[in-house]
């Protein structure tokens, strides 16, 4: 297996892919968003329970490749207890790492995205479920679609 | 002329690596490679002969006139239209069905019937939604049979469907997703039973298989140059004569009127009335020598060689590890779609990219197919003319390299 | 990189003999040579990269998507747009304003009006026509003054049809029968101080003088490749991106929709929205080096040479006897119309063939404006990049010979 | 000037370009068609009086090339007292030799437009009054065009 391959493919989303957390819908949730990514029909619902401005639990469902449904999952891990300011700054350190390869100074297990960069096809599967919650924060009512997005 | 021993020869873009790795491209239902010969005849009109066409006096105008009107002819002669008048350049199948669907939201009034099939590409779904919106006509589904859509069409569902409200019935003549090969002559003649006009998809069909509009008896069928070794741009909307000279325009502009003043304008006869605008020359004309590719080839030999790859993928297929095939099992087109257990179409397309194999993970343009089978995606490879039974090797292999890394 | 010195080498059409003579293309204004560059472009393609866009993972897919969206961003810039988004591949100019006008004829409604010119190509004419028929609004022309329209634009008249009422304003940069330059900055201010939204025909335009849709602040811009070195069967529509998500899409089928059920289906938001099927990947990557090409050479330095050339014409045409020249004296675009008495623009194109000099007869669709001159016809000369001083002694020597003919 | 182009504006077509015979309205017509070229815009519309079967006067206007004009002309010379039937058969005849460049076995003027055959482009130009001439006899109301035509 080639070197992108493995760098695609760590042992970190191998296993959010195999044993997805937080997984499922949310019977507390006072927000939720749907995304879909039209190109290849992967889907993600994010549900959130907002405490103020306090994300006090969240999950996700769906379908879709490895790279999304670890990506979700993943991030689920990541937002728990974040502020909205702090889950937007989060997804930029995240966007940043996914489109350059970047990875960021501080340890984080988002950094296993860092390969996603060599397959920038690739790159709408890692944001769809991050794309989802950012616009369960903000409240819109209209699904994400990977296509509104430049990424 | 091309000959099966050097048919791989004829296409350039094959003769790659891709990671490495000779390119196995099994990507045929999105689009075809182009041979040599095509790629030259565009080459040859934009070196020789360039030049907008029909209103032109001069040696390079008429010599353009006469290989787009050529293209034309030669089009009429590939699915057997009598008059070339009845073929209709468009940009491919999407525009074609576009314009017959168009016309006919004009014409259809609430009461009236479009009937379509389960089995659809958006391509020759949603513009008849449109369509049904448009007119307030309904729009109905023939249902797909089995939980793997392996059943084909229900046939007896058709009977109790087609009633004399049904004013068009729109369908696929092979399925880009399942590999279903529809009686299209038949369910022609009972369309026309009940008065109904008859618009076939012929996308996936018209390069892979003989083809006659006069023996199939439809009213209107369409197609794209680009899956058919054409270049992209290109494709055809043929219609029965005594039905476009009725049908009204959809896009207007220079080339397709009669004669213009203030206050409105006549239009041409077909099929200048459908081709507004500087037509796609060099592309039509690269589609009249992909007629001849393929005619030379034949098209009888080139049906049989795809089935016998996708018999054996599908064999082959059938023994890996949590594998759910779609569509028939016996007579196919030259595809095979497929779904594992755990492991997600794109991770399978990105890993078989890997080792050069080209296939295609998605939903293939068949939204309400793929729901109602409780799938999201598969994987498709699609065969054509230049694959071989080595690739699907190549194919197989890759896919158990990939279950194993993902199913352990 | 081209230059000046070397640019009729880059265009292999024009190194060949027409009945024994030297070819010498003056019907750029119907179509434009292609360089070398944008031949190998397709070329490269076809041998290299060809594969369907968008819905693909494996590397031929990802490589010709790149080079799609990159043909994007690419023709953005040409013409000053700051999101490619805003620029959807058409098949040409015609095809261009149609899914605009079709567009706004569902939006328009009685009372309101579609304002254009007298100058208008029929495919900047008759979607106005049909989108005021089918919305019940009222279609207005602003006048060409002069005998022989040198005039252009009635300025004065313009004050008085730009009521409120107008909802679209739209007119040509340049005419290509008259070769009038509009004021189209000018224009489009004065349609936003009553709201109207501007569509601009730049078809006679884009390819020969510097143009930014931004310092224009236009809506909606159409052309076509082929009249600026680019292959046939491509063109572009440029939309104000917050218009362009209010417009329902004309055309519907795959890679357009976000969702699609049997009920109905959700768009993407533009350019996808407005590109159903698969689209001409091949020819939209020949635009985009088609605009490299033109901008290396600098379109300020391509105008000035049309110009120039134009005007050189102009005066040595203007020696003949009997002829009319039509369109302003001054400033014009790169080409030249004129009538003789007596002799039709039909038997002056086959004669000037003769001596291997390509010209145009006849309306130019332009019928309307043609019969308000009182003419039926005229012969036409347009210029480009690759037309010397040299090809109009060429010309002028062959209408003599001509006229001497008919003339006696 | 080269054999072709000499072939195709022989004396004949240049003598009724320049004076064009029964040209302008005919006062006494009972029938009138309208023919138009539009890939050019050249029109000619026909005057018949037909006396039962038989034409008794013909004349045309209109205005196009010097081929369409002196077709034209010389056509309503040739159709001046022909039944329906002869001018349909006289109409085969000028269609054969446009088209084919094949001289007729009697000798007759519209052997002239012979030259025609090696400009295809120009056949559309040579029978637009024989279409209109045609319609008029059959007192069809549409107007003729060259493009519901196959030449
Ligand atoms: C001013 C103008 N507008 C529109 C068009 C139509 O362009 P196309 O035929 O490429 O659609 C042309 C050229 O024919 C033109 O010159
Ligand atoms: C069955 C079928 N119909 C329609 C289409 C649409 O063709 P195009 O995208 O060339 O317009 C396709 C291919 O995408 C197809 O496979």
């Amino acid at each position: 297996m080639s070197a992108e391959l493995t760098e695609l493919y760590q042992q970190v989303i191998l296993d959010h892919n195999r044993r997805p957390r937080n997984r499922g819908k949310l019977p507390t949730a006072n927000r939720v968003a749907h995304g879909d990514n039209p190109s290849c029909g992967d889907q993600c619902s994010v549900y959130l329970r907002l405490d103020g401005d306090r994300i006090a639990d969240i999950s996700f469902d769906g379908s879709g490749c490895a790279i999304s449904q670890a990506s979700a999952s993943l991030m689920t891990t990541q937002l728990k207890g974040k502020t909205a300011a702090e889950a937007e700054a989060l997804f930029r350190s995240f966007h940043e790492i996914v489109t350059t390869g970047r990875e960021p100074e501080e340890i984080s297990d988002i950094a296993a995205f860092a390969g996603v960069h060599a397959f920038p096809a690739r790159i709408k599967c890692a944001t769809l479920g991050w794309h989802a919650a950012l616009n369960a924060l903000k409240g819109e009512a209209a699904p994400a679609t990977t296509e509104s997005h430049t990424d | 002329m091309p000959t099966w021993e050097n048919v791989r020869a004829d296409f350039p873009v094959l003769h790659q690596q891709v990671n490495g790795k000779p390119l196995v491209y099994l990507d045929n239902g999105a689009t075809t490679q182009k041979p040599r010969a095509v790629i030259d005849a565009l080459v040859r009109y934009y070196e020789r002969d360039n030049s907008n066409v029909h209103r032109g006096l001069h040696a390079l105008s008429m010599r353009a006139t006469d290989a787009y009107e050529g293209a034309r002819a030669r089009v009429a002669k590939f699915i057997g239209a009598a008059d070339p008048a009845e073929v209709i350049f468009t940009r491919g199948t999407t525009e074609s069905i576009n314009v017959v669907a168009r016309s006919y939201a004009a014409r259809l009034k609430a009461g009236d019937v479009i009937l379509t099939t389960e089995m659809e590409h958006h391509s020759n779904l949603v513009p008849w939604q449109q369509a049904a919106r448009a007119s307030g006509a309904t729009l109905r589904y023939v249902p797909v049979l089995g939980a793997n859509a392996e059943g084909g069409l229900d046939l007896a569902a058709l009977d109790r469907l087609l009633t004399p409200q049904v004013k068009v019935f729109a369908f696929t003549h092979i399925s880009n997703t399942l590999a279903t090969i529809n009686p299209v002559a038949e369910l022609c003649r009972r369309a026309r039973a009940v008065g109904a006009v008859t618009v076939i998809d012929a996308a996936q069909s018209v390069g892979h298989t003989p083809l006659d509009v006069a023996a199939l008896d439809c009213d209107f069928l369409a197609f794209s140059g680009h899956k058919m070794c054409g270049p992209t741009g290109i494709g055809v909307l043929y219609g029965r004569r005594a039905l476009l000279d009725q049908l009204a325009p959809t896009e207007t502009g220079g080339g397709m009127v009669v004669s213009v003043d203030f206050e409105g304008a006549r239009w041409k006869p077909a099929p200048e009335r459908f081709e507004a605008g500087t037509p796609n020359v060099a592309d039509a004309i690269g589609l009249g020598v992909a007629c001849d590719y393929l005619d030379a080839l034949g098209r009888a030999r080139i049906g049989q060689h795809d089935h016998r790859l996708a018999q054996l993928a599908y064999a082959r297929l059938a023994e890996l590890p949590g594998i759910r095939i779609i569509g028939p099992a016996g007579e196919r087109g030259g595809l095979v779609s497929f779904a594992f257990e755990g492991v997600h179409a794109h991770d399978v397309v990105t890993f078989a990219d890997e080792d050069g194999v080209a296939l295609r993970g998605g939903h293939h343009c068949n939204q309400p197919l793929m729901r109602k089978l409780g799938l999201t995606s598969t994987t498709r490879a699609s065969f054509y003319l230049y694959n071989t039974p080595e690739e699907i090797d190549v194919l197989v292999a890759s896919l158990r390299r990939t279950l194993k890394f993902f199913q352990g």
